[in-house]
C-alpha cells in the first residue's frame, strides 16, 4: 500500500508537471505583420458550413490584401501585410471553440481574430471578444435580440438580417401578389429543429400572422432527418400557395428534391439557407429557375463580379449568393477601417469601424454606426442560373420577381 | 502480533504523509489562477470538468463493467437546468435544483437498465441521451420558440476552476472511501459476478443505481458547474454526445486499475488535443486516430499500465512480509487497494499484484 | 421434527417443458436430505427455486414458518437460506478472501466493521482449510480449493439451510472422504443440508432421507437405502425414457 | 393523407435504415466486431458514386460494380491487419469488444481526417433516379424505394445464407459460441474475415443507395454507424431478421410521429421505442436470453 501511495503521488507530481510544461509559450510579435488568427470547425458537423461561407472568404481576403502588398497603416507609414499566425479547429466543440478564442487573444495576442462559423458559436464568443476588446465581425450569426446584444457586448456587430426582417423581406413580396389576388394567403411552413430554424419560424411566423397570413401547416423536423416525404406530402395537401423552409443546407437540397418528385408545384417556394449556394444552382439546373431563398446578392455592385470571379480562383470555391459576399465585405470594412485608423490599436480600430462608415464593400456601402446592418438584402431568387437579391425592393439593383414559380 | 502493530504505525504515517502531500497538491493547484493566463486557466478548467467526469464514470462503469455513454446526459441536464432556471433561481440553488434533477433521471434510468448487459447497455445510455436532446430542442423550438438561452452570471472561470476542484477532490474522496468500504467491496463482486453477489446477500438492484446515482450526480454538477463558462446554451451545446466518447476513451486509456489512473488520461489526451487543433488543424482527425490506434496496439494497459511497467523496470523490489499473517496481509492490501479491474478494456490486466513480472513474459 | 424449510407444491415450467411438478419437501435443522435423479429431472431447478435465484410458477416456500416464496435472492440468503453452484461460481479475478469477506459483510446479518471482516473471512477459510490460499485469484486454485472457497463464502452468511448441488461431484477418493466429513460436520452444526448429488457412496453415507425426481416430481422418499432398492426408483435411473 | 400512404412512407424509410444496418450487423454479429467506422465505408462509397456520377457519369448503380469489392477488399484487409492482432490478444468477448472499440474509433477519425482533406468538408449532392414512383397510387421517390427493395433483398439474401448453406451455418455457429465452432471444426478467423468484409460491401452498396437522395459530407459517417448500432441492439446482435423489423419499426414510428404528432419529435419517438424494446426485451426483439 505504502509503494501504491508513492506511485501515486509520483504520478500525480509527474502529471502537474506535463501540464504546467505543456502549456505553450507565446512566440514575439512580428512588427513587420498584422498577425491574423482565428478558430474555426474544420472538423466535425459544422465543418461543412465553414468550409462553405466562411473559410474561402478568410482565405481569398489574406491573399488579396498581400497582393495589394499589404494594409497602410499610417502610425508606422508603410505597407504592412497580413499574416495568419494561427488557425485553429475548434473541432465542431463550443467549449474548445471558447478555450481557443482565449489562446488567441491571450496567449497568441494577435491584432485581430475573426469569427467562428454559426449563430451559435458567435453568440457564445461574443463574450470573450468583448472581454478583451477585439473587434467581433460575426458574420454567420442572426438573433431576435440583437439590439440588445450589441449593448451588451461593445464589441460585437451582425451583419446579415435578424430572421424577423427575413420575414418581413418576404412578405413584402407576398403581399404584392395576394393583394393583387394571385396568391391565397395560405402559408405552409416547415423548420429545422435548431437555434436558426426555430428563430427564424418565430419571426417569420409573427410577421405573416400580422399581415393576415393563415399558416395552415407548421412543422419543425429534426436536425438530420432522412427523410422529408411527409413534409412536402403534407405541404401540397393543404392548398398553400406558399411553401416557406426555414431549412438548412442537407435540408433545403432534400426539400428541393423531395417537391420535385412530387410533382409539388407551389406558386412561392422558399427554402433558406443552401439555397444560395453555387451548389444549388449547378445541381437543379433549370428547375432552381424561381426557387426563392434567404439573403440575395446583388452582382451588378462594383467589384461584386470580379470577387466571384476571384475567389473561385484562388480558392477553388465559388461563393454563395448570401453571407460568403458578406463576409469578405466584412473584411474588407477590417480593412479599410485599419487604413482610416492609421494604427493597429485595437480600440482605436474599433471606433473607426463604428464612427467611419458608411464603408465601400462589394456589397455595397455598409454602415456599422448602430453596430447592426439594418439594410440588408432578405430574399433572393435564382434567375437564370443566378441567385439574385428580390427583396427589399427599395435595394439598389434589385431584380424584378419572377411570379409564379414555373413548374419544376 | 509486532510485526502487525509495526505495520500500521508505518502505514499510518504514510497515509498520514500522503494525505499532507495531496493537501499540498490541491493547495497549489488552487492557486493555479493566480499564475496563470486567462487560457492556461481556461485550459485547466477544461481538464478539471473532464478529470470529474472521468473518474465519476469510473465510479459507476469501472467497477459493474457497465460501460455507459450517459455521460454528455448528465453533464447536459447539469447545464441546461442552470441555463433554465437561472433567470428564477439564485446560482447556487440552480446548482442544486440541476444535482437533484440529474438524480432522479439517474434513478429513473438505473432501474430501467436493471437488465441490460453488454452492448444493449452502451447503446441504451447512448440513445437515452440523444432522446434527452431531441425533446429538449422540440421543447425549446416549439415552447419557447428560441434556442439560445444565455447564462451571464458573475461566477468567472476562476470561480468555476476553484469550484471543479473542489469536485475533484471530492470525487476522489468518494472513490477512495468506497474502496474501503462495504459498498466498493459489494461492487466488485457485483462487477464480476452478479449471481454470487445475489447469493452473499448483496442487493444488486439497489447497490448499481446507488452507485449510478452517485456517478450521475458528479456529472451533473460538473455541467452545472460548465454552464457559466458556455455563458450562450443551446441544446447541442450541452448535450454534445462526443462528451461521453471522450470521457470514455479518456478512462481506457489512463486504465481503470487505479483510483487515480484517469488523471493520467486526461491530462494526456487534452494536451494533445489541443496541440492537434492548434498546430495541426487540417490534420486533427488524422493524427488523432492515429495515437488512438497506436495506444490500443502498443500501449494496451493505457498510460497507468505504462507507468508501471516503467516502474517495474527500474527494479523496486515489492517486500511483503510473510507467515501467518502474510496472506491476510496481501488480501487486505489487495483490498484496500483501487480496485483490481477487470481486463477490461484498457488492456491485459495484471496478472498478479504481488509477483513482478517483466514486460517480455506478457501474453501478446 | 420440526421442519425448518417447507416447500408446498411447488412448480417451474419453461415453456412447455415443467422443470418442477407440484413438489412439497421439508427438511429440519440438522439434517442431511438427499436429492437424487436422472439428468435432467429438475434438481437444479429445485435448488434454484429455493434459493431464489428463480420465482416460481406456483407453491410456497417456508423458511422457519415465514413465507420467502416471493423474496428476492439476497433477502433469502439473509433469512439464512445459502448454496453452492454446481459449475462453481466466484469472482475470477478477486483474491479467494475477497467473496468470504463479501459474504461476512452483507450476509451475516449483523453489522460486520470493514476492518474485522478480513479477519473473519479468514476464519472461515481457515476452517475449509484453504486458509493459504487466501490471496489467490479464483481461477488459480485448484478444484476441490475452489470447492472448499465457495462453501466458505456460503458458509460466512451463517446459512441454516445450505443447498449444496454437486459438491461433492468430481473429487478423488481422498477428496470426497474430506468432503463428506465436512458436510458431516456442518450437519452436526444444525445447519439443515440439502444435497443434490450423483456419488451414491455420499449418498448412503451422509443422508437421513432422501427424495428422488423424475421429470420434475417426486417418485420416491425415505431412507437412503430403502429408497435406493425401490424398483421405481430403478426404473427411473435405468429406464427407457430417460436414458 | 391516409394512414396506410405514411405508413408506406415509413417502411420506405424503414428499409433506409435496415440497408444501412445489415453490414453492419455481419460484422458485429458474426465477426465480433463493433466496428465505429463502419460508415465511413458508407461514406467513402457515397464520395466514389458522386465523383463517379458527375465527373464520368457513371450510373451509381453500375458504379457499385467498383465501390463494392473495393470496399469488401478493403474490410478484408483490416480484419486481417488491424482486427487479427486485437482478436488473438483478447482473452474474452468483453475484452474483445472494448478493444475493438477503441482501435476502429482510432480508424474512424483516421478515415474522417482523410476523406476531409481529399475531398473538403463541404456538403455534396447529386440526384439520380429522383422520379415518382407511384404505389398503390402514392407518390414516392424512385430512389429511396429501390434503397428499401435493395434493403429487403439484401437482408433477405443474408438471410437465406445463413439459414440454408454450411457457409451460414458456420457463421452462426460463431455467432453464438466461437470456441464451440472452432472445435467443431470451423476455421473461425476465417471465416469471421470473410463476415467482416462482406460487411464492408453490403456498407459500400448502402452509401451508394444513400448519396443518391441524401446531403453527405466527411462527417457524415458515425450518424450512420450509430443508427445502425441502434437497429442491430434493437433487433438482437446477429439477428438478420431482426435487423429487417427494427429498421421498418423505426422508420415507421419516425413516419407516423411526423404526420401525426410532430416532425420535430421523430427522432426522439424513435429513440423513445429503442429504449422501450430494449427495457422490455433486454437482447433486443429477436434476441435469445
Amino acid at each position: 500500500m505504502h509503494t501504491q501511495w508513492r506511485r501515486a503521488m509520483a504520478a500525480a507530481a509527474l502529471a502537474a508537471f506535463g501540464t504546467l510544461a505543456a502549456l505553450p509559450v507565446h512566440a514575439a510579435d512580428a512588427p513587420n505583420s498584422i498577425r491574423i488568427g482565428y478558430a474555426i470547425s474544420l472538423s466535425g458537423v459544422n465543418a461543412q458550413g465553414a468550409a462553405t461561407t466562411t473559410l474561402p472568404g478568410y482565405d481569398l481576403w489574406v491573399h488579396d490584401v498581400n497582393a495589394q502588398g499589404g494594409i497602410f497603416v499610417k502610425e508606422f507609414n508603410k505597407k504592412i501585410p497580413v499574416e495568419v499566425v494561427a488557425k485553429y479547429d475548434d473541432t465542431s466543440s463550443a467549449e474548445t471553440m471558447l478555450r481557443l478564442e482565449e489562446k488567441l487573444m491571450t496567449e497568441d495576442k494577435v491584432d485581430f481574430v475573426l469569427p467562428p462559423w454559426s449563430t451559435g458559436f458567435n453568440l457564445a464568443a461574443a463574450p470573450i471578444f468583448a472581454k478583451y476588446g477585439y473587434p467581433d465581425l460575426a458574420v454567420t450569426a442572426n438573433a431576435n435580440d440583437e439590439e440588445q446584444l450589441v449593448k451588451q457586448f461593445p464589441t460585437l456587430f451582425f451583419f446579415l438580417n435578424q430572421p424577423i426582417h427575413f420575414g418581413q423581406a418576404l412578405i413584402e413580396v407576398l403581399n404584392k401578389y395576394k393583394n393583387s389576388g394571385q396568391l391565397n394567403n395560405k402559408i405552409a411552413m416547415v423548420s429545422v429543429g435548431d437555434q436558426f430554424g426555430a428563430e427564424m419560424s418565430a419571426g417569420f411566423g409573427a410577421g405573416l400572422k400580422a399581415s393576415g397570413y393563415d399558416i395552415v401547416l407548421q412543422k419543425s423536423y429534426p436536425l438530420g432527418a432522412a427523410d422529408l416525404t411527409n413534409e412536402i406530402k403534407e405541404a401540397k395537401a393543404s392548398g398553400a400557395d406558399t411553401f416557406i423552409a426555414a431549412s438548412y443546407p442537407p435540408d433545403t437540397f432534400m426539400l428541393t428534391g423531395t417537391a420535385i418528385t412530387q410533382g409539388y408545384n407551389p406558386k412561392i417556394f422558399y427554402t433558406a439557407v443552401g439555397t444560395a449556394f453555387a451548389e444549388y444552382g449547378a445541381n437543379f439546373k433549370k428547375k432552381a429557375q424561381g426557387v426563392m431563398g434567404i439573403g440575395g446578392w446583388n452582382p451588378a455592385l462594383p467589384g461584386a463580379m470580379d470577387y466571384y470571379k476571384r475567389q473561385l480562383a484562388v480558392t477553388g470555391h465559388a461563393p454563395d449568393g448570401w453571407a460568403s459576399p458578406v463576409t469578405y465585405a466584412s473584411l474588407q470594412i477590417l480593412q479599410q477601417a485599419i487604413e482610416k485608423a492609421g494604427t493597429l490599436d485595437r480600440k482605436k480600430v474599433l471606433d473607426t469601424i463604428v464612427n467611419g462608415g458608411p464603408w465601400q464593400t462589394i456589397s455595397g456601402p455598409i454602415d456599422l454606426k448602430t453596430h447592426i446592418v439594418e439594410h440588408q438584402w432578405g430574399a433572393g431568387q435564382w434567375q437564370n442560373g443566378q441567385f439574385v437579391g428580390v427583396s427589399p425592393t427599395d435595394m439598389p439593383g434589385v431584380k424584378p420577381f419572377i411570379f409564379p414559380k414555373p413548374s419544376w | 502480533m509486532a510485526a502487525s502493530a509495526e505495520d500500521r504505525r508505518r502505514r499510518r504515517t504514510r497515509t498520514a504523509a500522503a494525505i499532507g502531500a495531496l493537501v499540498a497538491l490541491v493547495a497549489v493547484l488552487a492557486t493555479v489562477p493566480l499564475l496563470t493566463s486567462d487560457y492556461q486557466l481556461s485550459f485547466m478548467v477544461n481538464v478539471m470538468s473532464y478529470l470529474v467526469l472521468t473518474i465519476a464514470w469510473a465510479l459507476f462503469s469501472g467497477t459493474t463493467r457497465l460501460v455507459s455513454l450517459a455521460t454528455s446526459a448528465f453533464f447536459g441536464i447539469g447545464m441546461y437546468t442552470v441555463a433554465m432556471s437561472i433567470k428564477i433561481l439564485p446560482l447556487y440553488a440552480s446548482f442544486a435544483l440541476a444535482i437533484v434533477v440529474g438524480a432522479a433521471v439517474a434513478l429513473v434510468v438505473g432501474v430501467l437498465t436493471l437488465r441490460l448487459s453488454g452492448m444493449f447497455f452502451v447503446i441504451f445510455s447512448f440513445g437515452l441521451s440523444e432522446m434527452i436532446r431531441e425533446l429538449m430542442v422540440w421543447w425549446e423550438i416549439n415552447q419557447t420558440h428560441t434556442m439560445g438561452r444565455y447564462v451571464y452570471v458573475p461566477f468567472d472561470t476562476t470561480m468555476i476552476y476553484e469550484h471543479l476542484l473542489g469536485l475533484a477532490v471530492v470525487v476522489f474522496l468518494v472513490g477512495w472511501l468506497l474502496r474501503r468500504s462495504r459498498l466498493g467491496i459489494a461492487l466488485l463482486v457485483i462487477g464480476e459476478d452478479e449471481t454470487v453477489a445475489r447469493q452473499v446477500g448483496i442487493n444488486v438492484p439497489f447497490t448499481k443505481v446507488a452507485i449510478f446515482i452517485v456517478s450521475a450526480m458528479f456529472m451533473t454538477l460538473t455541467g452545472a458547474l460548465m454552464a457559466p463558462r458556455f455563458s450562450f446554451i443551446n441544446p447541442n451545446f450541452a448535450f454534445n454526445p462526443l462528451v461521453s466518447f471522450v470521457v470514455v476513451i479518456m478512462a481506457l486509456l489512463g486504465g481503470l486499475q487505479k483510483l487515480w489512473a484517469p488523471v493520467l488520461g486526461v491530462i494526456p489526451l487534452i494536451i494533445l488535443s489541443e496541440r492537434l487543433q492548434t498546430q495541426f488543424p487540417f490534420w486533427y482527425s488524422v493524427l488523432l486516430g492515429l495515437v488512438f490506434m497506436v495506444i490500443v496496439y502498443f500501449l494496451p494497459r493505457g498510460v497507468t499500465g505504462l507507468l508501471e511497467d516503467i516502474w517495474k523496470a527500474l527494479g523496486r523490489p515489492l517486500a511483503l512480509p510473510r507467515g501467518f499473517t502474510g496472506p491476510l496481509l496481501d488480501a487486505w492490501a489487495w483490498l484496500s487497494r483501487p480496485i483490481f479491474l477487470p481486463r477490461g478494456l484498457a488492456g491485459i490486466i495484471e496478472e498478479r499484484w504481488l509477483k513482478i513480472m517483466p514486460r517480455a513474459n506478457e501474453k501478446r | 421434527m420440526a421442519a425448518l424449510l417447507e416447500v408446498e407444491n411447488l412448480r417451474k415450467a419453461f415453456g412447455g417443458l415443467v422443470a418442477v411438478n407440484d413438489l412439497s419437501l421439508a427438511v429440519a435443522a440438522g439434517e442431511v436430505l438427499g436429492l437424487i435423479g436422472p439428468n435432467g429431472s429438475g434438481k437444479t431447478t429445485l435448488l434454484n427455486l429455493i434459493a431464489g435465484t428463480i420465482r416460481p410458477d406456483a407453491g410456497k416456500i417456508r423458511m422457519a414458518g415465514e413465507d420467502v416464496t416471493r423474496l428476492a435472492n439476497h433477502l433469502r440468503v439473509r433469512r439464512r437460506i445459502n448454496r453452492t453452484f454446481q459449475l462453481v461460481r466466484a469472482p475470477p479475478n478477486m483474491p479467494a478472501i475477497g467473496t468470504v469477506m463479501a459474504a461476512v459483510l452483507y450476509g451475516a446479518g449483523e453489522r460486520v466493521r470493514f476492518k474485522d471482516a478480513g479477519y473473519e473471512a479468514a476464519g472461515w477459510l481457515g476452517e475449509m482449510n484453504v486458509l493459504t490460499k487466501a490471496d489467490r485469484r479464483f481461477d488459480q486454485l485448484t478444484y476441490i480449493e475452489q470447492k472448499r472457497v465457495e462453501l466458505a463464502r456460503a458458509l460466512a452468511t451463517r446459512p441454516r439451510v445450505l443447498l449444496l448441488d454437486e459438491w461433492l461431484s468430481g473429487l478423488s477418493p481422498s477428496e470426497l472422504e474430506g468432503g463428506m466429513s465436512v458436510v458431516w460436520s456442518l450437519a452436526a452444526q444444525g445447519i439443515a443440508v440439502i444435497l443434490v448429488e450423483h456419488v451414491m457412496t455420499a449418498v448412503r453415507a451422509l443422508c437421513h432421507r432422501v427424495i428422488v425426481m423424475n421429470a420434475g416430481a417426486k417418485v420416491a422418499e425415505g431412507r437412503p437405502d430403502a429408497v435406493l432398492r425401490d424398483p421405481e426408483v430403478i426404473r427411473a435411473y435405468l429406464g427407457d425414457e430417460d436414458a | 393523407m391516409p394512414l396506410i400512404e405514411v405508413i408506406l412512407g415509413g417502411v420506405i424509410l424503414g428499409g433506409l435504415y435496415a440497408l444501412v444496418a445489415i453490414g453492419f450487423n455481419l460484422q458485429f454479429g458474426m465477426a465480433r466486431i463493433v466496428n465505429l467506422a463502419y460508415g465511413e465505408f458508407l461514406m467513402g462509397a457515397a464520395f466514389a458514386a458522386f465523383f463517379m456520377y458527375t465527373l464520368f457519369s457513371i450510373n451509381p448503380i453500375v458504379g457499385m460494380l467498383l465501390s463494392v469489392p473495393v470496399s469488401f477488399a478493403a474490410n478484408w484487409l483490416i480484419y486481417r491487419v488491424l482486427m487479427l492482432p486485437l482478436v488473438r490478444r483478447a482473452r474474452t468477448r468483453d475484452d474483445l469488444e472494448g478493444q475493438t472499440i477503441l482501435a476502429t474509433f482510432g480508424l474512424l477519425f483516421v478515415l474522417r481526417g482523410a476523406a476531409t482533406l481529399a475531398f473538403t468538408a463541404d456538403n455534396r449532392y447529386y440526384n439520380y433516379l429522383g422520379v415518382p414512383l407511384n404505389i398503390f397510387g402514392f407518390t414516392f421517390a424512385a430512389n429511396r424505394v429501390l434503397a428499401c427493395v435493395l434493403a429487403c433483398i439484401f437482408g433477405g439474401a443474408s438471410l437465406m445464407v445463413l439459414n440454408r448453406t454450411r457457409f451460414g451455418t458456420a457463421l452462426r455457429a460463431l455467432n453464438i459460441d466461437p470456441i464451440g465452432a472452432e472445435l467443431v471444426g470451423i476455421d473461425v478467423r476465417g471465416m469471421a474475415g470473410l463476415a467482416f468484409a462482406g460487411g464492408g460491401a453490403l456498407a459500400a452498396a448502402a452509401g451508394t443507395l444513400v448519396s443518391t437522395f441524401l446531403t453527405f459530407n466527411p462527417a457524415i459517417g458515425i450518424e450512420f454507424t450509430m443508427k445502425a448500432l441502434v437497429v442491430v441492439i434493437m433487433g438482437g446482435i446477429g439477428n438478420m431478421a431482426g435487423c429487417l423489423t427494427a429498421g421498418l419499426l423505426l422508420g415507421i414510428a419516425e413516419s407516423l410521429c411526423s404526420y401525426y404528432v410532430d416532425s420535430g419529435l421523430t427522432l426522439a419517438v424513435a429513440y423513445a421505442l429503442f429504449l422501450i424494446v430494449l427495457v422490455v426485451r433486454p437482447r433486443g426483439l429477436f434476441g435469445t436470453p
